[in-house]
């Protein structure tokens, strides 16, 4: 498999790429519509106040439509002819080596490009509502239009160098909306937290790029993917490691997930859009783009799915202990991030699965989550799921929609989730039992831990506090939420059936031969399904039965370590943070009284040497003599030991 | 506009206007300001001009040449001239001059002692030392001005510093000239070696380049050359006077200082060290590379500690050069057209992170960070700005810094793999130094401290917009940049004898051999 | 006999007379000393001369002679002034410079 | 009278021409001592002023008009060479004496009169004293005796023999010890100084001339050429020739204050009047070492290989110490005398190469140096607390401000010092570490460099209390000094800048200048 | 050195004899200049190693010499030194404590090494022959007159220097110790009417009245402290020798200001 999959690449990048000409040179403007609306805001200061939220929604959904026109182009395509390349300038020429900015605009890219356009639209529509009363909405906005335009960037980049740009975009965005309530102090650490562990993993994407130039001499996806086939395997798998490392701070993944609880800390909407739906899916991004050089080394693909088995069992076992809806959904993203990279991981038999999984998931958790700031607005900001309860009556469009995701996250049939999650599964198991059980009970797991949330949400009693009016969200918000909730019914079907989505994908992850498991799919299925309806009626037994407490039970271990995320906070902080603290503090010490005190300290030898030399000028004439004398011996001493 | 000397012209014009202005009487100060502006911005008008006629790909190594005999007794003359990598750099120093006389406007006029006449001036004088010393093709031309520019540094310091002025500015003047000295020997030592080399001594750098030295001296001389380099650049562990320096002088002062000043030693390292030890250089290149990456991961973790906001820019800076001299001595073209362009992005990156601490500073009186937080709640577009100045140094794609780290990294990492996987974590710690400090002062509510602070003023404003503008320009289309200092510096590393960098598996159809080392790059 | 002898004499008076320099404290005498170091200098001319065959050294001598006379004039003037003014000849009185 | 002496002796024949500057000074000393003896006391000064700064220029002209710096000659019967070095040296001094006598002459500075007491041989604080002083007499036989003291430097620097090299060094040196000795404030001070200057001064000859019979003793001559030809002759006298060297050399290093020979420099330099300090720290030091440079060229050309590491270990001294008993010092006079020290030590760095360039590159160094310190001491004169000289440094504080001029030519001075470019002492550096380079002593010029920097603190120091700080409370006064004074400053200031920047001429004017001929 | 005696010219029996007659006492005199307690006592121990010195002058062929050393140095330096000890007191004996520290032993031990080294050279260095100064004497037709033949023919321009330090020795003798008179001196009798016609026509207090010394230069005091300017000889206040005792406290803060501290 992996030979036929590098011999794409090898036989010449450019024959199968073509120059993007007519409408298909428009790609540039999916990036530059909300690009231009973020520095229309940004710089045009309070007179865009008025005006500006819409322009930005309307630029986004300029880019959307810009976007649909070119799907619909592409599919007039044969399949072989659906890549097009459009370079625009060079950007970094030196000598032989040139980095160019271009774009890519293939199936890969397209479905990423309405994903993005499409939710970050619903999202900024959602955003009107939702944020209408923050002063700083413009900026807001801006921000939101900046994270569009840096995520198209990421996916329609035709070099990883510009890959990178896209990504370290999406970071400062995610940064920015993280931290866009810093006058909370811990907001702003959150959004500092999640800043900085991003650079963690940006190590990986820089030495990824170090490493290709060094080996290929170019950054472009064309040259690097043609001869990856030629480079060794050492270097095949440091460049699998590495993006991976790159993929895992993006993406939340271990090690590198501990940011994302904190980073609910941003409005629900950028908790929708970057933190669920699409940012935080780049890091299975780049591992499917990069699927030439994944192919090419085992090892490389080992260590993905190894990654994307604890995470998605970490994100699934956090998620059983929050309380907090927000974090509890967040846990729920890590965890199904986790399934996508563990497709991913499994080569040319997963890569079209995860990004199936990761479309339909966009959706549904988009939609999870925008249903989540719905009950947030209605309860006036509150998150705690134990002050809910009961919820469905009063927000009825909002449990719709939410159940709706939730059905579809579970997996069960024939919502979204259940066709992807369902093939990451079965392709899993065919790849290696213990991954595919692994696989299994995160399903059963996930549904258990989501079953709470909408039982302690929408059902049981009223625990709401004192002064909450829980009410029905403006059309605004409800409009999206609905979109999303259709999205979260339909698109995994729409996508499967007749295998669409993997015959769309093929021409650039390749196709994986079939391959024959003991237990037909059918059963597998059911197996899935009957676990998650285990994971339901437990939920159902715990949550609808029993009553639920306003505090939190203390809980067993397991509980309170899944609470505290499984102590990563602490893990990090001991193991890092503190010591970092501390070698920061030694340095500054070391820096001021060594070195600089080394400094300070030959200047005060000098002057201690000038105040003990100054000594001998007695202002005794004799001693003058003396010292003229002792000078005689000197010199002459001096004169006649060189003869000697 | 051949004829014309230009580069006399952009030299002689700022001090002519220091001795204008510094002629002012009492109670002129706003036309001494208003001098000094104009003589900024009709130097950089003539920056313009010769950036327009300049050919990138002219045969010869410098345009623009001017040459008069001035002390024949030691071959020396009056020689200027620029190649690509002093056309840019002199264009950053313009550039930043109207922003930081704009930007310290009022600097200088609550200074009982002395007059602001004085410390335009001063300003200007320092521009002009920095455009000799980028222009100058004679060492001995270069060394002049390279000595003195440390006396308006040193006057600005002292007399318009703050806190621990007078230390600060004699550390700085103390360190600077020992390092000068020894680098005057060594100069000295070159210039008796041409005797011997060439039949007649000279300092004309066209014939010292590539001149033949037995490599003992050239260890020697290297070492002279490249230890007040050193100090200058700064590198640990000769970098304390730069945070004393720093945390004195005016803002305007410390962006031209380390923002521009500072480069003539890693300018030097690409015209002087390169070019006439070339054997030296490759020798002491593993040991400057180590030190390099210390200066930026030390630089960087003393950062993250420091509490004032100078004294913590100054760190960055530190980790900065240890970049860019990481880049030079990869001996890659990647690594120094980075590496220049590098210096281009700090320069605009420190203007504007002390240009916009030093707004900071004025309203608040201290350059303290504890003795701020909340800024983004009163002065939202201030803060902005300060975000903007620490993304611009955090090396933030589409900022100028970003195409100079990148291309440092991939320049250095092809012949120094290990030593770049290191200074890759200089990439998280500097959002470390930049994220904290600007979480301490512009997050978090609105502290006692910055209640009624006001937003920038429209003159700040003005101040701060070019340099945005060139971040981003820079950033987003360094093309121009490259290509005028592509060919200066294919010309510096020629004459080198280090073998060139390929790609190991370079052409698909051309693929014969390749070999990489198992495991390289996990580091 | 051998004539170096009396360059051996010139040096150990021109010792002495170094060591008077160091050890005295009146100002005069540390004076004679001097002279003393000047007298062993003529000697010394005056046995190279005899060494040498050349009449040089004593003319030497005889210059060094009168340089002397002119600076004994001096010298004494010199301490004269001083003792007026600190009724002291002690070289070590005036040690008001220093450091 | 027996007839047979008559016949062998032989006139002796004297290149007027070429000695004729020497003469000159020397005439219009003697002049001035007539003056003295028959002019009412009255018209003296203006007398004296007009003779003496007219012999100067007289000396000069005849300088220029009679004598060539690239045409050697050795003139009255071997005892003096009239070259290049000798002729430039000459030159040297009579125009840094002429700057030292504009400051002889100033009144106007001191509201009493001149920086010389109005009479040696008054008591100091005595009724006869004040009533001198306020009769506003002055003791004018300072011009006659300075005048000698100008003639026997250039004496010193031509002397060919080391009968005349002994005789110019005292007619140089005894009118010093007369003159240190006359200041008019602190007179207590001045008198100190002298008995000390005059003191070690003979100690000092007594060694030269000690030495010189070892010289004499090994070649059977005086002259140095003399010396130079028995250089070759075997080795069997060697200890002669070593010890010889050895002593004489500490008399000219104790006249250019060479470690350790450098005690009495702070001292005699505080305590004399500043005009004298000036003259002594300028000429002086550019007549010693001009002899230095004759002897060790001339008579020890050959033997460079011997004389050197003895002057390597003294250079080096003098340059360390030097510079660090600067660094704590705190009266101004005596902080610039200890850098007169270490500046001696970077001066002796280019005597140590032995070379045409170590000999045109201190030539250089000296002119520039010469000017410079002419120039600090004249203002030094003008820094007044009530009627004397506020030499303490911190009563230096915060003139930048109140006198910007004084205190901008005092910092171009000591950034000259320093050595930092575009001042004549950085050309002066440059040149003299450019000869240590090619002669092959290159630590010399490293230990140099740095110590260069240390140097700079102590310039810089006073720098930094003349701009970076405030004031005292009672800021002493700021003369006007007459047009003498200002002239001489600017002179200084004017050199010290052109050397600086257009040094070519005088670099020139020493390289041609620079052979000695034997 | 040993060695070296056997290729050294011989002098003399009679040259040696003097010779280790001489130096012996030549020496004793030198240490005794140091030794004596009194400076007339040095004084005369100097004369005498003069005297030995002309002496050797003369034994080797110096005539002109020696008696220019006993006419120059010990008639005329001499007696010039024995004046300016009798002016500034003749009885006065040095303290021969040391008060500098390691002075003396750092001294002689210093002067050995120089010493030693200067001998070790000498007789290091292997002289050819002595052949005196004969035969340039007879070169000239004589001693003298060949010293005057160098003295005015070789040096003769050096001898003309020579008289600017002796006139600079005369004029700067002259500067240091005579003081012009402003006005002229007044006879005595003009001085006896200026006192009838003064204010104090009776005697003046005596010196030293109430004050510290009764020397006829100290002041008395005045019933307020003050000094009586009127109670010590006008030549004296002339010479400015008087003993003020305000004028010796001007006199100390003068100094200490002039300090560097």
């Amino acid at each position: 498999m992996t030979a036929a999959a590098a011999a794409r690449w090898s036989e010449g990048g450019g024959q199968m790429i073509a120059e993007a000409t007519g409408v298909f040179s428009l790609t540039w403007l999916l990036i530059a519509l909300p690009l231009f609306g973020a520095a229309v805001l940004l710089l045009g200061g309070r007179r865009t106040n008025s005006f500006g939220p819409v322009l930005a929604t309307l630029l986004v959904g300029l880019s959307f439509v810009l976007g649909f026109v070119l799907f619909v182009q592409m599919l007039g395509h044969s399949a072989e002819e659906r890549a097009f390349d459009q370079s625009l300038f060079a950007w970094a020429p030196i000598g032989d080596f040139s980095v160019d900015v271009g774009f890519q605009l293939d199936p890969l890219s397209m479905a990423f490009v309405l994903l993005v356009t499409f939710v970050g639209g619903l999202v900024h529509v959602y955003s009107l509502g939702y944020m209408a009363d923050d002063p700083d909405k413009r900026r807001f906005f801006a921000y939101l239009n900046l994270f569009v335009a840096s995520m198209l960037l990421l996916v329609l980049a035709s070099s990883y160098v510009l890959v990178y740009v896209g990504w370290e975009g999406v970071g400062l965005a995610s940064y920015l909306l993280i931290g866009f309530w810093n006058a909370k102090p811990e907001y702003a650490t959150a959004a500092k937290k999640a800043f900085v562990m991003n650079r963690v993993g940006d190590i990986g994407m820089s030495l990824a790029i170090m490493l290709m130039v060094t080996t290929f001499g170019t950054t472009a996806f064309s040259g690097v993917f043609a001869g990856a086939s030629e480079a060794s395997s050492g270097v095949l798998l440091a460049l699998g490691l590495l993006l991976l490392l790159a993929a895992t701070g993006k993406s939340a993944q271990m090690p590198l997930q501990a940011w994302l609880g904190d980073a609910m800390a941003g409005p629900t909407p950028v908790s929708a859009l970057i933190h669920a739906a699409t940012m935080v899916t780049a890091g299975v991004y780049l591992i499917v783009r990069s699927n030439p050089i994944f192919d090419l080394s085992d090892g490389a693909r080992l260590a993905v799915v190894l990654v994307g088995v604890l995470t998605l069992l970490f994100g699934a076992f956090v998620g059983t202990a929050k309380d907090d809806i927000k974090k509890a959904l967040a846990a729920s993203t890590m965890s199904q991030i986790g399934y996508m990279v563990l497709a991913a991981g499994l080569g040319p038999a997963g890569y079209a699965f995860a990004i199936l999984h990761l479309m339909t998931h966009g959706f549904f958790k988009a939609g999870l989550f925008l249903g989540a700031g719905s009950v947030m607005h209605g309860m006036d900001d509150d998150v705690n799921m134990r002050r809910y309860g009961a919820l469905r009556k009063a927000m009825p469009i909002t449990f719709v929609t939410f159940g709706a995701g939730y059905l579809a996250i579970i997996g069960i049939p024939p919502f979204a989730g259940f066709f992807s999650k369902d093939k990451i599964i079965e392709a899993a198991l065919t790849d290696n039992i213990w991954v595919g059980l692994a696989a299994i009970l995160g399903a059963g797991i996930t549904a258990f831990y989501m079953s709470r949330v909408m039982f302690m949400t929408f059902f049981g009693e009223k625990r709401w506090a004192k002064d909450a009016h829980p009410h029905e969200s403006p059309g605004s918000m409800t409009i999206p939420m609905v979109l999303l909730a259709v999205g979260s019914v339909v698109l995994g079907a729409a996508l499967v059936i007749g295998g669409r989505f993997v015959s769309w994908l093929e021409p650039v992850v390749g196709s994986a031969e079939e391959h024959e498991f003991a237990i037909p799919p059918l059963a597998i299925t059911a197996i899935i399904v009957t676990v998650s309806l285990v994971g339901v009626a437990i939920a159902y037994a715990m949550y609808l039965r029993r009553p639920i407490p306003l505090e939190a039970p203390t809980g067993s271990v397991l509980t309170r370590a899944a609470r505290e995320d499984f102590y990563q906070d602490a893990f990090n902080e001991s193991l890092f943070m503190l010591p970092g603290q501390y070698l920061t503090r030694f340095l500054v010490f070391f820096d001021n009284r060594v070195v600089d005190g080394f400094v300070n300290g030959s200047a005060a030898m000098v002057g201690g040497g000038s105040a003990r030399l100054r000594r001998w000028q007695t202002g005794f004439v004799r001693s003058y003599a003396l010292s003229m004398l002792a000078g005689a011996v000197l010199v002459v001493g001096a004169l006649v030991l060189v003869r000697l | 506009m051949n004829d014309f000397p230009v580069l006399t012209t952009l030299g002689v014009l700022p001090f002519a206007g220091a001795l204008v202005v510094a002629a002012l009487p009492r109670g002129r100060e706003l036309l001494a300001k208003q001098i000094a502006l104009a003589v900024t911005l009709v130097m950089l008008a003539l920056t313009v001009a010769m950036a327009l006629a300049f050919e990138p790909n002219a045969a010869e190594p410098f345009q623009f040449v001017e040459k008069t005999p001035w002390i024949e007794q030691f071959g020396i003359n009056y020689a200027v001239g620029v190649d690509g990598i002093a056309l840019v750099l002199i264009a950053l120093a313009v550039s930043l001059a109207p922003v930081v006389i704009l930007a310290g406007w009022n600097d200088a006029d609550d200074n009982e002692r002395h007059r602001p006449q004085t410390y335009f001036a001063l300003l200007l004088a320092l521009l002009g030392c920095i455009v000799y010393v980028f222009a100058a093709t004679d060492l001995f031309l270069f060394y002049v001005a390279f000595e003195v520019m440390l006396v308006p540094v040193y006057f600005l310091i002292g007399m318009f510093g703050r806190g621990q002025r007078t230390y600060a500015a004699v550390k700085f003047l103390l360190y600077s000239l020992f390092g000068g000295l020894l680098l005057l020997a060594a100069l000295i030592g070159l210039y008796v070696v041409s005797v011997r080399e060439l039949g007649t001594g000279t300092f004309d750098w066209t014939l010292l380049a590539g001149m033949p030295i037995d490599p003992d001296t050239q260890k020697i001389l290297f070492a002279g050359f490249f230890f007040a380099f050193a100090i200058k650049a700064p590198m640990v562990p000769l970098h304390t006077w730069l945070p004393d320096a720093a945390a004195s002088a005016t803002p305007a002062t410390s962006t031209l200082l380390v923002g521009v000043l500072d480069k003539v030693a890693t300018f030097a390292m690409l015209r002087l060290v390169i070019p006439i030890f070339p054997d030296a250089s490759e020798w002491a290149a593993p040991f400057v590379v180590t030190l390099a990456v210390i200066s930026i991961v030390y630089g960087a973790l003393v950062a993250i500690g420091q509490t004032d906001m100078y004294r913590l820019i100054a760190y960055t800076s530190v980790s900065h050069f240890g970049f860019i001299i990481l880049g030079i001595f990869a001996f890659t073209e990647i690594g120094g057209s980075g590496s220049v362009v590098y210096m281009v992005a700090h320069g605009l990156s420190t203007a504007a992170l002390f240009i916009v601490a030093g707004y900071l500073v004025k309203r608040r009186g201290s350059s303290l960070i504890p003795s701020f937080g909340g800024v983004q709640r009163v002065a939202p577009i201030l803060a902005g700005f300060f975000l903007f100045a620490g993304l611009a140094s955090l090396a933030m794609p589409g900022m100028a810094s970003f195409v100079g780290e990148l291309t440092v990294l991939i320049g250095s990492y092809q012949r120094w793999p290990v030593a770049a996987a290191i200074a890759v974590i200089g990439i998280v710690l500097s959002s470390l130094y930049v994220l904290i400090m600007y979480q301490r002062v512009a997050t978090g509510p609105a502290t006692e401290n910055v209640k009624g602070m006001r937003d920038v003023f429209p003159r700040e404003l003005v101040a701060f917009a070019p340099i945005i503008a060139l971040t981003i320009a820079v950033g987003v289309f360094p093309k121009p940049v490259f290509d005028v200092v592509n060919p200066a510096i294919e010309r510096t590393y020629s004459f080198l004898n280090v073998e060139p960098v390929e790609p190991d598996v370079p052409d698909v159809d051309a693929l014969t051999e390749y070999g990489v080392t198992e495991g390289e790059g996990t580091e | 006999m051998n004539p170096e002898n009396y360059l051996y004499l010139a040096t150990i008076l021109f010792a002495i007379g170094s060591v008077g320099v160091l050890v005295r404290r009146n100002a005069i005498v540390v004076f004679m000393c001097i002279e003393l170091m000047l007298n062993a200098s003529n000697l010394a001319f005056v046995s190279f001369a005899r060494l040498n065959g050349n009449i040089d050294g004593q003319v030497v001598a005889f210059f060094v002679m009168v340089v002397a006379a002119a600076e004994v004039v001096i010298g004494l003037a010199i301490i004269v002034t001083i003792f007026r003014t600190r009724r002291s000849a002690s070289v070590d009185d005036p040690n008001l410079l220093k450091l | 009278m027996m007839p047979h002496l008559v016949e062998p002796f032989d006139t002796p024949s004297l290149e007027y021409q070429l000695l004729a500057p020497m003469l000159i000074v020397f005439g219009g000393a003697i002049i001035g001592v007539l003056v003295e003896a028959f002019a009412p006391r009255g018209a003296r000064r203006g007398i004296q002023l007009v003779l003496s700064l007219l012999t100067l220029l007289a000396a000069f002209v005849a300088l220029l008009v009679w004598t060539r710096p690239d045409l050697g000659q050795i003139v009255a019967s071997g005892n003096v060479a009239i070259d290049g070095p000798a002729v430039f040296f000459q030159g040297t001094i009579l125009v840094l004496s002429f700057m030292a006598f504009l400051l002889f002459a100033e009144r106007e500075v001191d509201s009493a009169g001149d920086a010389f007491t109005p009479s040696a041989a008054t008591i100091p604080g005595s009724e006869s004293e004040r009533e001198l002083t306020a009769a506003r007499v002055s003791q004018t036989e300072v011009w006659p005796l300075t005048l000698f003291s100008v003639g026997g430097m250039m004496l010193f620097v031509a002397a060919d023999d080391l009968l005349t090299f002994f005789v110019a060094l005292e007619v140089m040196s005894l009118p010093l010890y007369l003159l240190v000795g006359l200041a008019r404030r602190r007179r207590l001070l001045s008198q100190e100084a002298a008995l000390k200057y005059f003191l070690l001064g003979s100690f000092s000859s007594a060694f030269l001339i000690f030495g010189s019979a070892f010289l004499f003793g090994y070649s059977g001559s005086i002259s140095f050429a003399g010396i130079y030809d028995s250089l070759s002759s075997g080795v069997e006298l060697d200890p002669l020739l070593l010890v010889g060297t050895g002593l004489v050399s500490i008399g000219l290093f104790f006249k250019v204050g060479a470690v350790p020979f450098h005690s009495w420099v702070p001292d005699v330099y505080q305590g004399a009047p500043t005009p004298v300090t000036a003259f002594m720290a300028s000429a002086t030091k550019v007549a010693a070492f001009g002899a230095m440079l004759r002897l060790f060229y001339v008579a020890l050309g050959d033997y460079d290989w011997n004389w050197r590491p003895m002057f390597w270990i003294v250079t080096i001294l003098t340059i360390v110490v030097g510079s660090i008993l600067a660094i704590t010092q705190t009266d101004i006079k005596r902080m610039l005398a200890y850098s007169s020290v270490a500046q001696a030590g970077f001066i002796l760095i280019g005597v140590t190469a032995a070379s045409e360039s170590g000999l045109s590159s201190t030539m250089f160094y000296l002119t520039a140096y010469g000017f410079a310190t002419i120039g600090a001491f004249a203002l030094v004169t003008l820094v007044r607390d009530g009627t004397a000289e506020a030499t303490h440094l911190s009563r230096w504080a915060g003139l930048g401000r109140r006198s910007p001029v004084v205190a901008g030519v005092l910092a171009l001075f000591l950034l000259s010092f320093a050595g930092i470019p575009l001042t004549s002492g950085f050309i002066g550096k440059f040149t003299v570490f450019e000869a240590a380079i090619d002669g092959g002593a290159t630590p010399l010029a490293i230990v140099g460099a740095i110590f260069s920097a240390v140097a700079a603190f102590f310039y810089v120091r006073v720098i930094v209390l003349m701009y970076f700080s405030d004031s005292p409370e009672d800021a002493p006064t700021i003369a006007v000094p007459s047009a003498l004074t200002t002239l001489s400053i600017a002179v200084c200031a004017a050199a010290t800048v052109a050397l600086g920047v257009f040094p070519g001429p005088v670099i020139d004017l020493a390289e041609q200048a620079a052979s000695f001929i034997r | 050195m040993i060695e070296l005696l056997s290729t050294a010219p011989p002098t003399s029996t009679g040259e040696a004899v003097a010779f280790w007659v001489l130096a012996p006492i030549a020496v004793i005199a030198a240490v005794m200049i140091l030794l004596s307690r009194k400076a007339v006592h040095s004084a005369l121990w100097m004369a005498t190693t003069m005297i030995v010195l002309a002496v050797l002058f003369i034994m080797q062929g110096g005539i002109f010499l020696g008696v220019v050393q006993v006419v120059v140095y010990t008639g005329a330096v001499m007696m010039l030194f024995l004046f300016v000890l009798m002016l500034v007191g003749v009885d006065a004996s040095d303290s021969f404590v040391e008060t500098l520290r390691a002075q003396r032993v750092a001294g002689i031990l210093l002067a050995l090494g120089l010493g030693g080294m200067l001998v070790a050279a000498i007789s290091r260095a292997a002289f050819p022959a002595a052949p005196g100064v004969g035969a340039a004497n007879d070169g000239a037709g004589g001693h003298v007159e060949a010293i005057a033949q160098a003295i005015f023919t070789r040096y003769v321009f050096t001898f003309e220097v020579v008289s600017i330090v002796l006139i600079t020795a005369a004029v700067g003798a002259m500067a240091l110790t005579h003081k012009e008179l402003l006005t002229p001196r007044k006879p005595h009798g003009q001085l006896s009417v200026e006192r009838i016609r003064g204010e104090h026509p009776t005697p003046y207090p005596s010196p030293g009245v109430y004050a510290r010394h009764n020397a006829v230069d100290t002041p008395a005091l005045l019933p307020d402290g003050s000094a009586s300017e009127a109670s010590v000889p006008d030549e004296l206040r002339r010479q400015g020798t008087v003993r003020y005792t305000e004028l010796e406290a001007a006199r100390e803060q003068e100094s200490e200001g002039g300090t560097p501290r």
